[in-house]
């Protein structure tokens, strides 16, 4: 449920206005991540398709194999406008327009060759290791892959935090799902003994990371935000939250990326934008829900145009809700998996989800909350009504609602998007305006 | 002989046919189509089946299978009742027997029904319950541009470059409509923009139902649009379907004749079984 | 004199709202925007000028002793008057067009018959038409394309029959005339409009006769009309607003949104208000404001128009019945029938399915509009509820059995609220936008 | 001779149905002082539990087509099914002020997200999200259940205010086993001879079990059963058809109704699965919470909203169901929005499609009006069975 940098073939190129460092490492490391996925023929390693939110990068690595993500397919198709077409191919055969689209453009995908983004086939997945966490769509996914592969399943069921707490018998459930289901699984398939002091190894480099990208996400509290923690933030947490999390690749590039941002803030520099450094910064938002990537540049043009940054968002937190303090563990490596799966911001409850966003509204200085609301995906959307009325009764600010869908692009409306922003950034214009004149 | 009756109570129209089956092909002895416009469908399915048997020189007793389609469930003289898509299968057969699928577009539906060469039902998809794109819509937008019913075919095939229309919405999408006349663009041009949008789609069901070769027929008010029906086959040649999309000058009536040949049908299943066998 | 004008280009109206410098409101005019929105904005604008004129007459009336306490009675035939000459004109036109159109290839062979026709038909409509604007009349719309369009309605039928020509020939001409008769913008010789409507005044009233009032000193009443009319009605700053906004040919400073329009509209207009709805042709907003007119939270449809006010329209058209009936009708209802689908389009057929299950009209009429109705507590709640004071705008405001059911269901759930209906609501977004062009000249 | 008409039986089922403030629940609370009610939503909680808590539980499958939702639309989009916000109307009207506690099981990420927005409004009530083990290994998930069953049973007593031993699990589950097995007669005799009892009747019957306790429940199924089996009703020329989807969100009442005069005779469906779940009956000794797991982990129903580990039984419940009930065809009837049931439903469609099993499909609302569209899918099903089957 991330994006990652598009590739080097997309067909909406960045206008390359500034090339850093980072932006140049990420998309290498992409590169080469398709490259291995779609030349297993030759070199042989399994794959394993997974998803983001749970990830278990760190142990598929533990046994040599490469680590495929559904969601980012899509959402690579989604910027590559390939979606549409897939969805349609899904529906024809015979999905429902109501469900998530991340499902259809999948399926769709590979009804039709699933051509990776480097123009060649995907293998098919040796191991389809379903991460169920914070999504249940998840499961009906997994179930829908399996009759396409017909290959080996294992499931590892995650327990909600209903009560907006993890309980000693949720990690001990899922531990010994690791124990006596994944690992197990994971052995056969590849023919590799788990070892887990190269988890710990993975674990360890895991954690570097983290420290970093927490570092990066927390930046946007300069003013003016060195960052835009929801455009520019699904493309930081692009490596840690799929195939790179546990290598010395994703370690460098948030040291390079960290480094760079250090620059920003003493330069008083904005974010980046796909139209050059973002100039004036006139509102502070944080934002609940994922991107629409179909119209993902002309989305974020509204932001940036009228001068609004997104000093926050909850979904770069949907592989790990590493600010709150979480951290790999090498120490504990089969527990702290456990805890990671549990703490992704999808698994966490309505209330749970409240309370963050109200702690980001104040620590990040915001003028509002802005939720995206997607039509495809319940376990964010269902509820986020409530979470809009809470937050804005919590912190007085005023929030915004706007409508669109991940990769479908029949539901991304620019008019009555831009009419919503237009409005909303009037309002906090306004109110701004007359709170200090107001007699 | 036999003579058996099909009344298709529509949204827009009540369809009436008369047909005379046994020994060799069915036999036309009359059709009626009625538009509805306010009046109770009904009284006015009553009205036009009497007229016609008068026509005909016929009466009520002299028909063996009175059988109703669409709305018409409920019309107590009736002797059985069909569904729309069994009898648009049914009727597109008797009109072209090469229809593989029959494209039932109406007042306020599209059907699309995968039919063999019996006129079975295999399998069907409709559009969405929103109303975009359907008969009603195109008749108001027509009315709106002050053109006439049987004008929009002729109109359409003069566009040259059809303006899209965005909205999934009618009701918006009248607005989009309203916008482009307030940019110079022609009704031609209008009127076949409304056409594609339709006819994309009509081909996605065709696409969706996985039909790959012979006759689409256009049935239903619809099919009399020729601006329509080349727009369908345009649709569907772009998703590169190799089917004929064609209609027939009697395409409306193809729900009630598809009710008057069921009808017979039955009504000789039935005269083969013991009476009382079920109650009904 | 100094104008701020605000344009609400709605999808189904356009409106116009002139004031003057002390942020009086001068004038207000409405038309159709069912036609090119340029047009539709000019037109609403010259008819809030027109507004703006009888403003003036008043001011400068009421300036002249000799007329005290017959300055209301007046203006009311004045415009009366301007009203038929302004419909006359546009008759006259309409019977142009129409014979112009009877002559294409459609009608080869019936020329003659339909020009014979046509002209039955504008006769009754022309003599009609003094009926229409009579004094007390009530007319179903106030709209040409309404008025003439019915009219045209109700007097072809016969005229067809007895001719023995296709009444669906004959509406086609009229569909294919109304829209360029609509889209006339028909500025010039305003002044003389005013001054023919004053003339008719004063001969119908020195003829005498029952509803004539009583005669008037012809000097001393030409000589301040002719006075207002010499103060010239400069146009200092326009913004625009409302669903076609970004097609006016304004700047982008001159344009607001209309949630904010409206917003600061139904502050102007009842200082009080903290909730406003506004049920529009093809929306339905729910707006929470703060005791200055800023707006704090929003709530809109999105891309469906079911339950909007265009639901209404079809069901009228289906009905054949004029806007202003339904809610008069919908009040006559014994019972509510129940009616989920507020799909705008398959209204007219679920109307038509109820009347054939023997459903009475009003019933289905109050149901429909409860359902309407429902749809917006929906969105209101969902905008976070009804605060006092609760302000109903748009054109949907108009009708009482939407109000009706508005304040039932009002009082059921958020208990006693005041609720504010203007006669003017409609305009709401229209004032806010005049009032933010008088901010707008002074920033 | 029964002396109750099924008429009788099914008013009484019709009112319950109808009554959306639950005056029978709220009845049988003030019957007696200190007495709590449960709820609970679909798909499936031990209500043996609550039973032995002496709690009433009941089921909530929102409000169906009677209730005008104005404040639950507040709370979800439009492109969010239909149930979670007519039961936040319930909940805010004051429909469901008596209820203590309520329980939202783990069958989507609707109802999942429900139990949260119901502990922000609702802070008096026990709420509960109850967490069911994808995992069917006894070590491993029957491990997990077992100590979720244990906490419900915990927080239940709390709420109750007396622990609940083992003896009361012990008697609830003879009478919620007395319950399934009447259950699972009514389908047996309706699958037999379904013009005897019609698809809306059986619904009614069924759904009254959401509010009754058990007790009574049970008597209202052998008393219907008998009265059924003593009345001769038309039969029609009908097809046979299961129903699937329907788990969650119900239908309005015309839609199994039209269903059936469009020519379909229903002859098994999913609705209100928790009455069937397990499909044994709970053993009456030992321990009962390891007999829950137990039953729940290798004797429960298949649905969408349950993982099945293995590949090759995925879907293959509904051709078992075709098969046990002699029906002619399947129609998948799904709420609009409900990714449980319309992600199942290709996998479903192509265990029928490998042995021909005709099948249709179609989505609802708990307040669909329009029945037109069903008709005419139901009606063009059984027209294709009547006119080609052989006379
Ligand atoms: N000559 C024609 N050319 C184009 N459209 C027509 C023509 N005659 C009827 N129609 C359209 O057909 C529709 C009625 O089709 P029909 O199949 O009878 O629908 P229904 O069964 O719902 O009444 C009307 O909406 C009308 O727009
Ligand atoms: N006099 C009236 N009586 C009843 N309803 C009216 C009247 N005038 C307008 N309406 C309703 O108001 C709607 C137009 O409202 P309006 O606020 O002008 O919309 P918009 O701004 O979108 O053009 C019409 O569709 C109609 O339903
Ligand atoms: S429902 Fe949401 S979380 Fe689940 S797969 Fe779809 S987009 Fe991802
Ligand atoms: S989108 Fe428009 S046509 Fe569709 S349901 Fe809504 S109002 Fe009706
Ligand atoms: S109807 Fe479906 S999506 Fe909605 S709550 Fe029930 S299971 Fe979830």
């Amino acid at each position: 449920m991330t994006a990652s940098a598009p590739s080097h073939r997309s067909p909406v190129p960045v206008r390359e206005v500034v090339k850093e460092a980072s932006m140049v490492k990420q998309k290498e490391m992409i590169a080469r991540n398709y490259d291995l996925l779609t030349s297993t023929a030759e070199h042989g390693r399994k794959v394993a398709s997974t998803f983001v939110p749970g990830n278990l990068n760190e142990l598929i690595m533990c046994f040599d194999m490469l680590n495929n993500l559904p969601e980012i397919n899509a959402i690579q198709n989604g910027m590559r406008k390939l979606s549409g077409d897939y969805i349609a191919e899904a529906e024809k055969r015979g999905h429902s327009e109501d469900v998530c689209t991340y499902v259809k453009a999948d399926l769709g995908m590979i009804a039709k060759g699933n051509v990776s983004p480097n123009g060649k086939p995907l293998p098919r997945p040796d191991l389809l290791l379903l991460s169920y966490t914070g999504c249940f769509t998840f499961m009906k996914w997994f179930e829908l892959l399996r009759e396409e592969y017909k290959c080996p399943t294992v499931m590892l069921h995650v327990p909600y935090q209903g009560d907006g707490e993890t309980t000693k018998n949720m990690r001990d459930y899922i531990v010994k799902q690791l124990r006596q289901e994944v690992i197990p699984a994971l052995e056969r398939v590849s023919g590799v003994k788990f070892d887990i002091d190269r988890l710990r190894g993975y674990l360890r480099e895991s954690a570097r990371a983290e420290d970093d990208l927490v570092w990066v996400l927390e930046s946007a509290k300069n003013k003016p935000a060195p960052i835009d923690a929801y455009f520019g933030g699904v493309y930081y947490i692009g490596p840690i939250f799929t195939a790179f999390r546990g290598t010395p690749d994703a370690t460098e590039y948030y040291r390079l990326l960290r480094s760079e941002i250090t620059e920003r803030i003493r330069l008083g520099l904005g974010p980046i934008t796909p139209e050059g450094d973002m100039k004036s910064q006139k509102y502070r938002l944080v934002v609940e829900g994922p991107p629409n990537w179909t119209s993902f540049r002309e989305f974020w043009k509204m932001f940036y145009d009228d001068g609004a940054v997104v000093v926050a968002s909850s979904y770069t937190k949907v592989g790990g809700t590493y600010d709150l303090g979480f951290r790999h563990d090498p120490d504990h490596p089969l527990e702290s998996l456990a805890d990671y799966c549990m703490g992704v911001y999808t698994n966490r409850n309505l209330p749970q989800r409240i309370d963050l966003l109200e702690k980001y509204m104040d620590e990040y200085q915001a003028d509002g909350l802005l939720i995206n609301s997607i039509k495809s995906c319940n376990s964010f959307s269902a509820g986020q009504l409530m979470i809009m009325r809470e937050v804005e009764k919590r912190t007085g600010k005023p929030a915004a609602f706007i409508e669109t869908d991940l990769v479908d692009p029949r539901y991304f409306s620019a008019a009555n998007v831009k009419n919503r922003l237009e409005s909303y950034f009037q309002m906090i214009d306004q109110k701004r305006g007359s709170a200090p004149s107001a007699a | 002989m036999t003579i058996t009756a099909g009344i298709d109570v529509g949204t827009g129209c009540v369809k009436v046919a008369l047909f005379e089956t046994g020994g060799g092909a069915p036999r036309w002895l009359g059709r009626r189509v009625e538009r509805i416009r306010q009046r109770n469908p009904y009284a006015l399915a009553g009205d036009a089946f009497d007229a016609l048997l008068e026509e005909a020189g016929l009466r009520r007793g002299d028909v063996a299978y009175i059988a109703t389609t669409g709305d018409g469930e409920s019309i107590s003289f009736a002797t059985g009742h069909f569904y729309s898509m069994t009898t648009h299968a049914r009727g597109a057969i008797h009109l072209d027997p090469s229809t593989r699928l029959v494209l039932d577009v109406g007042a306020l539906h599209g059907r699309a029904i995968r039919t063999d060469a019996r006129g079975k039902v295999l399998s069907y998809k409709m559009t969405s319950q929103c109303a975009s794109g359907s008969g009603q819509f195109l008749e108001n937008i027509a009315r709106y541009l002050g053109i006439a019913q049987d004008e929009i075919g002729t109109l359409s095939l003069q566009g040259t470059a059809p303006e899209k229309v965005s909205s999934i919405c009618a009701v918006l999408a009248e607005t989009d409509v309203i916008n482009m006349v307030s940019r110079g663009i022609s009704a031609a041009n209008i009127l076949k923009g409304i056409h594609v949008s339709m006819a994309q789609r009509l081909a996605a069901l065709v696409r969706g139902i996985g039909v790959l070769e012979g006759t689409v027929l256009v049935t239903g008010g619809l099919g009399l649009d020729r601006g329509l029906v080349a727009a369908i086959q345009e649709a569907s040649a772009e998703a590169q379907l190799p089917v004929q999309v064609r209609s027939h000058p009697d395409a409306i009536y193809a729900g009630a004749i598809g009710a008057a040949l069921w009808g017979a049908f039955r009504h000789e299943k039935l005269s083969a079984r013991p009476p009382g066998a079920l109650a009904s | 004199m100094k104008c701020y004008i605000g344009i609400d280009l709605g999808s189904t109206t356009t409106k116009s709202v002139i004031v003057d410098e002390q942020a009086k409101v001068l004038g207000r005019g409405i038309t159709n925007s069912r036609s090119n929105y340029d047009t539709a904005a000019a037109v609403s604008k010259q008819e809030a000028l027109v507004a703006a004129r009888f403003t003036l007459f008043r001011r400068a009336l009421s300036a002249t002793p000799a007329l005290a306490g017959r300055v209301d009675g007046l203006l009311v035939d004045l415009e009366r008057h301007f009203r038929l000459v302004q419909f006359r004109a546009q008759l006259e036109d309409l019977e142009e067009t129409c014979l112009r159109h009877s002559g294409g290839l459609r009608f080869a062979g019936q020329e003659r018959a339909l020009a014979e026709a046509l002209g039955a038909v504008f006769r009754e409509l022309r003599e009609e038409a003094i009926a229409l604007f009579a004094p007390g009349a009530r007319r179903r719309s106030d709209f040409f394309r309404d008025l003439a369009g019915s009219g045209f309605m109700t007097a072809a039928e016969p005229v067809c029959k007895a001719s023995g020509l296709s009444f669906d020939l004959m509406l086609n001409v009229y569909d294919k005339s109304i829209i360029e008769v609509e889209n006339r913008k028909g500025e010039a010789g305003m002044d003389g409009k005013f001054l023919e409507a004053l003339d008719s005044v004063l001969r119908t009233r020195a003829a005498g006769g029952a509803a004539a009032g009583p005669p008037l000193v012809a000097d001393e009443v030409v000589r301040p009309v002719r006075a207002a009319l010499q103060i010239p009605l400069e146009e200092v700053y326009v913004v625009g607003t409302g669903y076609g906004r970004v097609r006016l040919p304004f700047p982008k400073e001159h344009i607001r949104s209309e949630i904010l329009c409206h917003g600061l509209g139904a502050h102007l207009m009842h200082e009080g208000t903290r909730t406003v709805l506004d049920i529009g042709g093809q929306d339905t907003k729910a707006i929470q404001v703060d005791e200055n007119g800023i707006v704090e939270n929003f709530q809109m449809n999105d891309r469906c128009a079911a339950g909007t006010g265009r639901y209404l329209g079809y069901v009228a058209d289906e009905m054949q019945m004029g806007l202003h009936e339904l809610g008069p009708m919908a009040l006559q209802a014994t019972k509510t029938l129940r009616i989920n689908s507020t799909c705008t389009v398959f209204a007219g057929a679920e109307l038509r399915d109820r009347l054939a299950l023997g459903d009475k009209r009003e019933d289905i009429l109050a149901g429909l509009h409860r359902a309407i109705i429902l749809r917006a507590m929906s969105i209101i709640s969902r905008s976070g509820g009804i605060r006092d004071q609760f302000t109903f705008t748009g054109g949907v405001a108009k009708n009482e059995a939407a109000v009706r059911e508005l304040r039932n269901l009002v009082k059921e759930n958020y208990g006693d609220v005041t609720i504010n209906i203007n006669p003017d609501s409609i305009y709401t977004g229209a004032l806010g936008a005049a009032a933010f062009a008088r901010r707008g000249a002074a920033a | 001779m029964a002396t109750i008409t099924t008429a009788a039986l099914v008013a009484r089922c019709q009112a319950l149905f109808d009554d959306i403030s639950f005056g029978a629940a709220r009845q049988w609370k003030a019957a007696a002082p200190g007495r709590k009610v449960v709820a609970y939503m679909p798909i499936y909680v031990p209500r043996e539990i609550i039973h032995a808590a002496g709690m009433l539980p009941l089921g909530i499958l929102g409000a169906g087509e009677s209730l005008e939702v104005i404040h639950g639309d507040a709370y979800y989009q439009s492109y969010i099914c239909r149930i979670p916000r007519s039961t936040l109307d319930l909940g805010i009207t004051g429909r469901l002020d008596f209820v203590d506690g309520f329980l939202f099981p783990s069958i989507c990420d609707v109802i999942r997200n429900l139990s949260g927005i119901w502990k922000i409004l609702f802070p008096e009530v026990y709420v509960r999200y109850f967490d069911v083990p994808q995992n069917f290994d006894p070590e491993v998930g029957g491990t997990f259940y077992r100590h979720e069953l244990q906490e419900l049973r915990e927080g239940l007593a709390r709420l109750a205010g007396s622990p609940i031993s083992d003896d009361a699990l012990r008697a609830s589950f003879a009478l919620y086993n007395r319950n399934r097995r009447l259950v699972r007669e009514l389908y047996a005799f309706r699958a037999e001879a379904p013009w005897r009892v019609p698809a809306s009747e059986l619904y009614l019957v069924q759904r009254a079990g959401m509010v009754l306790p058990v007790e009574e429940h049970n008597q209202l199924l052998a008393d219907y059963l008998a009265a059924a089996r003593a009345e001769e009703r038309p039969r029609r020329d009908n097809c046979r058809v299961v129903l699937n989807g329907v788990f969650c969100e119900q239908p309005p009442l015309s839609l199994i109704k039209a269903i059936e005069m469009s020519g379909c005779y229903v002859v098994d469906d999913d609705f209100m699965l928790v009455n069937r779940w397990l499909l044994e009956d709970l053993p009456v000794s030992g321990d009962p919470i390891a007999a829950l797991a137990t039953a729940f982990l290798g004797g429960s129903t298949e649905t969408g909203a349950k993982y099945q580990p293995r590949r090759e039984l995925k879907g293959r419940y509904i051709l078992d169901a075709v098969r046990a009930s002699a029906a002619e065809g399947v129609i998948f009837a799904a709420p609009s929005f409900c990714d449980p049931a319309l992600l199942e439903r290709p996998m479903l469609e192509a265990v029928l499609d490998r042995v021909d099993v005709p099948h249709i499909g179609f989505k609802y609302a708990e307040n669909s009006a329009q029945m037109q569209p069903v008709r005419e899918q139901a009606g063009t099903f059984a027209d294709s069975i009547k006119l080609w089957s052989a006379p």
